[in-house]
């Protein structure tokens, strides 16, 4: 996957080949600017590669697809609309009727603790709360796939763990795919069927872990050995490839 | 130590009403400072009334006329009107279709672009000979001098809005018509507003062109004839109530956008908190 | 030499060729005038810029004068160029009108709020039309004559030289009849100049109405010199328009040479305005023009 | 499974001269098939020439009268250069300060409104009485028509900035000046620019409308000329001779734009990679 | 703190002092939404209380600070600029010569990973990326003093931990004060001298826990019982405030 500017293009990602199954927890972990979010969004069909596939469900992803719900890096809310109208914003592009979707929208918001702010506008809250407004936008019409890049990335350690657990409860509820994007090696663990891990930039898929742990993974999860078994030998795969080349910020 | 309370530093009001009232408070008292200021210059410099008419006398002649204006003007209004309801209709579809359609922009912008710099005026009379002595040509010449400012300002808005967020229309499957009115065109909208408020000023001048050019009522007829007259009094209180219409225009247009285009919930304190 | 600047009331044409004839044979200079000719924008235009004294000289219709001077601009005629206005009624020599009358429930093309149109009800009436016998269309002046010749309208009001040139060089067969000869008689093109000018330096205006005659005399004796002179000083003026201008102007005009200022021709022009409604100034006829100064 | 890629999908560029090629191209060949069009309707309906000269008599004229075409129209160019860039002068300024003073938002911005609602086109003749027969009533036609546009898309350019941006500008102790220079300035250009496009086939326009008035040369003298003449074939000359001159100026003012205004560097591929 | 939007005002922060010691190295954490950012942006200045004080190396804060560099939550950089025109912005707003800072720049830049994207546009970067160069351009000129919003936040693991040693190394290599908010407990503990443990929204300083613990704090401090008691008492305080109130996402 490369990205082109004139004459000039940056290499996103090398050979990658990724295969997910239905109603399967599958995270993506690796360095930042490793091509994760480039990989999702051509699992969501909205960068299409000239050559290679991807598949979901045991269809190649060709153009855009709408049976899903993502979250974007970045919040990408509508600026001009509210919280609330920014999450129906969901169901009204697909032609759902909206009175149908309140209650449930309202529900999903008093769960990430944005009721009180339902009927504020994107640039009056917290960065986190943002982030929040912006995983009720894409779970408010039940999509039987899910993708989502770093949806915690700006919540604290408590809401973070909190919202893990009610993902995972979710999950457990009913048959849903999703392909989750993190930096937390513990959340990806014990969220995920599969954890794939990538190599540093330009990235490709490294190896793929299987995660066998019962669910749900509460809080004790990170006891159990499988768990410690998992997160160890990824940060070992990461520790092996190495980080930053740099000399650290002092002066030379 | 007591709670901490930022003071709103910022002149923005938050319902339009009370603003749209600062705003008249303003303007009236600019206008007073313009009157006070003209009937002075011609009262203290005996300017002679066919040079420059003061206000006083202007403002008589306005109302002993008041019905004639009043005719006339609804004449011109309706031209305005519907000529920039034309020149709405085309350009925003135009301004999309150049924006997204590379062949649009490379063949037939150009040639909008030559076309605007034609001065509609040189070729209003032919306008007569090519399309009667009706309203058409009148209507023509107010869209053709209206339409411009739309269609290059609808482009710019078209044109500025953050990706994403039609990655994320994308996902949800909508069809390109209900993206455009879900969010191309509310992101559009603030921009789109700038060329409607641009087209607002230029549309009574080109009513009064077209109506200099072939017309028995409205108020550019009444100005040719209070020129032929050497009425300059009547010329003003003419000019004054087309400039009156078009101010309204204006803040019609203003009102429309602040009610349609969709707000931030305009905040105060945010990151400036003076 | 005195500088002097004299600004027209059209673009140069054929009835102000003259001062260009003059102008390169030298008359102003021998009158110890510097002379600057200033193409103009309507009679309006070329009365209020005198009267504001930012130029000397101009020509205008007498009725602008006239208009002008009523509504307090220190104006005043002091020769004249056409006795009698040119304004009038055109229509095709091949139509079904042959007269005034017949103009009745014809289309006959007018622009809104010049002389002619102010004019025409007093010509209407005079010819036993009523206000609503000729359907109106107004349009710009430089409408009317294409509009005629596409048979869009009937007639037009116009002038009996310039579109009579003009319709004739595009094959149209033109009929002419003016106000004048059909009982509104009024003055046409004339020289005026600001009181002050006439106050403070009387000599001045008249050294300038004498070589005006002298240019004019000379004119009328050989058109197409004046037209040559035009012509070296605009080189973008049309030869063939401007020259049949010339011609015209001549046959109508030469009796007029002297530039004499007609005071019964002035009165009745007063009062034809005064019926129009266009004058309501109570001031004596003769207070609008300065006789003496052209040399009997 | 090899290397994905992804096609650029997009029509733009990346650099302005093969873009600004590209367009002419697409200019070139929409110019020819409206020349084209023209000429078969002239000739098979055979309008007659003081209705609608064919393109064919109008090149031949235009050539024909080259030099006095040119001499003209580097007359008026003078006049919408001098006046074009008054109106920026005056217009950025204006801007800025209705942006951020409340009080000249309030007070001298509807006076404006209502000034730009007078139809200078009108009030041309007057110009003549209080300025005289010069440069300057010319170029205050042209000032007057071109500055509004510019004022009003420049406040919606400088009202748009992201207030976290300004907030780390002031982190640095920057002059207002400076900030204004480095981040405002830069971030306002695309509207601005906006404005300096609709402005710049205004500017044209205006300059004929101020020769009608007063002037004893340039494009609109002979346009006057012309018209009085019923010389169809020249007018048409004459008013492409100035449609050229508003294109030039307009591609000009966009050559402009993607010189100064700050690229992001044009990317293809990014969100849209069809 | 109050925002305030015509009749409706948010209380974004209940009664708060703070009182930051020069060369002090100082964490801010707490629940999302709790008034962090906020109150990092009156440390700056950039936010003014009209009543109450805060007070940083003795002086109390009233107009925005200048001898700084800040760290928004979102990397706030100028679109039409590549990435070290971005991080020389600092440098040009000051005034300061561009050269002499050119080849700090380069260096900062190597340090952070972003070498080969110098020349890159912001929008051509992964959300890690931008961040990362948001950091370089707040340490280009060798501020006194340092305000961060989760600067580490869309960091993975590795290049967490690593730009967290350079941090630290900076910091003792020259007298400077940082303020640091972060979701992280860890990297709050690991780095600093005082943690501020701020109550769910509206927010107010509930506790300041004092770390005294010999530096460097390398990768071997976690095993340190200072480290771990004070992790602890921090989570407990959290853990008695509560964190969301909603119940879940499944469908009641
Ligand atoms: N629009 C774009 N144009 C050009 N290059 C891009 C673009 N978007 C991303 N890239 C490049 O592609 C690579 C992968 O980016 P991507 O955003 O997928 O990384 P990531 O793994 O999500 O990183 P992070 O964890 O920091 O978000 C990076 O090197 C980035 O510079
Ligand atoms: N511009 C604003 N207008 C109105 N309210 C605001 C504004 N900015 C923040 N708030 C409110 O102030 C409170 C604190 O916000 P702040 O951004 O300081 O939280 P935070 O602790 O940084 O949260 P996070 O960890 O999610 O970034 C929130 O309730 C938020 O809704
Ligand atoms: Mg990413
Ligand atoms: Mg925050």
């Amino acid at each position: 996957m490369t990205y082109n500017r004139g004459a000039k293009s940056t290499q996103a990602l090398q050979e990658t080949s990724l295969t997910i199954r239905k109603g399967e927890f599958v995270s993506i972990v690796g360095p930042s600017g490793c091509g994760k979010s480039t990989l999702l969004k051509m699992v969501s069909g909205l960068l299409r590669p000239t050559s290679g596939t991807i598949t979901v469900d045991q269809k190649v992803v060709q153009a855009p697809v709408t049976d899903l719900g993502i979250v974007f890096q970045s919040p990408v809310l509508l600026e001009w609309r509210t919280v609330l109208q920014n999450v129906l914003m969901q169901v009204e592009l697909r032609g759902y009727p909206k009175s149908a979707y309140h209650d449930r929208a309202v529900e999903l918001l008093t769960a990430v603790g944005l009721r009180d702010f339902k009927d504020q506008y994107p640039h009056e809250l917290s960065g986190g709360m943002r982030q929040r407004a912006s995983i009720v936008r894409a779970l408010i019409h039940d999509p039987p796939l899910l993708l989502m890049d770093e949806p915690f990335g700006a919540l604290d350690a408590l809401t973070r763990e909190q919202m893990r657990i009610d993902l995972e409860n979710l999950w457990m509820s009913r048959p849903m795919t999703v392909v989750f994007v993190t930096h937390s090696l513990d959340e990806a663990v014990l969220l995920s069927d599969r954890v794939v891990v990538m190599s540093p930039r330009p990235g490709r898929v490294e190896q793929i872990i299987n995660v066998d742990m019962e669910r749900p993974r509460g809080l004790g999860a990170r006891a159990n050995p499988v768990f410690e078994a998992a997160t160890r030998t990824i940060t070992e795969i990461f520790l092996s490839r190495g980080v930053l080349q740099g000399g650290g910020f002092a002066r030379h | 130590m007591s709670e901490f309370a930022v003071t709103s530093g910022t002149w923005r009001v938050p319902n339009w009403l009370s603003s749209a009232w600062q705003r008249i408070g303003g303007f009236v008292v600019a206008i007073c400072a313009i009157l006070v200021i003209w009937q002075a210059a011609v009262t203290l410099l005996s300017i002679p009334e066919y040079i420059l008419p003061g206000p006083r006398l202007v403002l008589e002649q306005w109302a002993a006329n008041l019905p004639t204006l009043i005719a006339n003007g609804s004449a011109t209004a309706s031209v305005i009107f519907l000529g920039y309801c034309a020149a709405i209709a085309v350009a925003i579809p135009l301004a999309l279709s150049i924006a997204f359609f590379p062949v649009v922009a490379r063949t037939i912008y150009p040639g909008i672009v030559m076309l605007q710099n034609v001065p509609k005026i040189a070729i209003a009379p032919l306008f007569i000979i090519w399309f009667g002595f009706g309203l058409l040509p009148k209507l023509l010449v107010v869209f053709l001098l209206a339409f411009f400012p739309i269609v290059v300002s609808s482009i710019a808005g078209f044109s500025s809005i953050n990706l994403e967020i039609v990655d994320f229309a994308r996902t949800t499957g909508a069809s390109a018509f209900r993206i455009f009115r879900k969010v191309r065109l509310p992101a559009a909208l603030p921009h789109v507003f700038v060329g409607l408020r641009i087209a607002a000023t230029v549309a009574p001048t080109a009513a009064v062109v077209a109506e200099f050019v072939a017309s028995d009522k409205g108020l550019g007829y009444l100005l040719l004839r209070y020129n032929g007259d050497l009425n300059t009094a009547m010329s003003f209180a003419t000019i004054i109530t087309l400039a009156i219409m078009g101010v309204s225009l204006y803040f019609i247009i203003e009102l429309a956008e602040r009610l349609i285009v969709p707000s931030r919930g305009t905040a105060s304190g945010s990151a400036t908190g003076t | 030499a005195d500088n002097v600047s004299l600004r027209l009331h059209w673009l140069v044409n054929g009835s102000t060729v003259a001062f260009y004839l003059g102008l390169e044979r030298g008359y102003f200079k021998d009158a110890g005038i510097n002379l600057t000719i200033n193409e103009g924008k309507g009679s309006m235009i070329a009365a209020q810029v005198v009267g504001s004294g930012s130029e000397q000289f101009g020509t205008a219709d007498a009725v602008s004068i006239i208009q002008s001077e009523a509504k307090g601009m220190p104006i005043k005629a002091i020769m004249t160029i056409q006795d009698v206005g040119a304004l009038g009624v055109l229509w095709s020599k091949t139509s079904d009108i042959k007269a005034m009358k017949d103009l009745k429930g014809k289309r006959m093309g007018v622009t809104a709020g010049d002389a002619l149109t102010q004019q025409w009800p007093v010509v209407a009436e005079s010819n036993g039309l009523t206000k609503d016998s000729v359907n109106l269309a107004y349009m710009d002046g430089a409408a009317k004559p294409v509009s005629l010749l596409n048979g869009q309208v009937d007639a037009i009001l116009g002038a009996c030289i310039d579109h009579v040139v003009l319709l004739e060089s595009k094959g149209f067969p033109v009929q002419c009849q003016r106000f004048a000869d059909y009982g509104v008689p009024t003055v046409g093109v004339s020289l005026l100049t600001n009181e002050n000018l006439i106050k403070n330096n009387p000599d001045l205006v008249k050294r300038f109405v004498a070589a005006s005659v002298k240019s004019y005399k000379a004119f009328y004796e050989d058109p197409q010199a004046a037209l040559d002179a035009a012509v070296r000083a605009r080189p973008d003026i049309d030869r063939k328009v401007v020259g049949g201008q010339a011609e015209l102007i001549k046959a109508y005009y030469s009796a007029a040479a002297s530039g004499r200022i007609d005071r019964a021709k002035w009165q009745s022009t007063v009062e034809v305005m005064k019926k129009t409604g266009v004058l309501s100034s109570d001031r004596p006829f003769d207070s609008y023009f300065v006789a003496d100064f052209v040399q009997p």
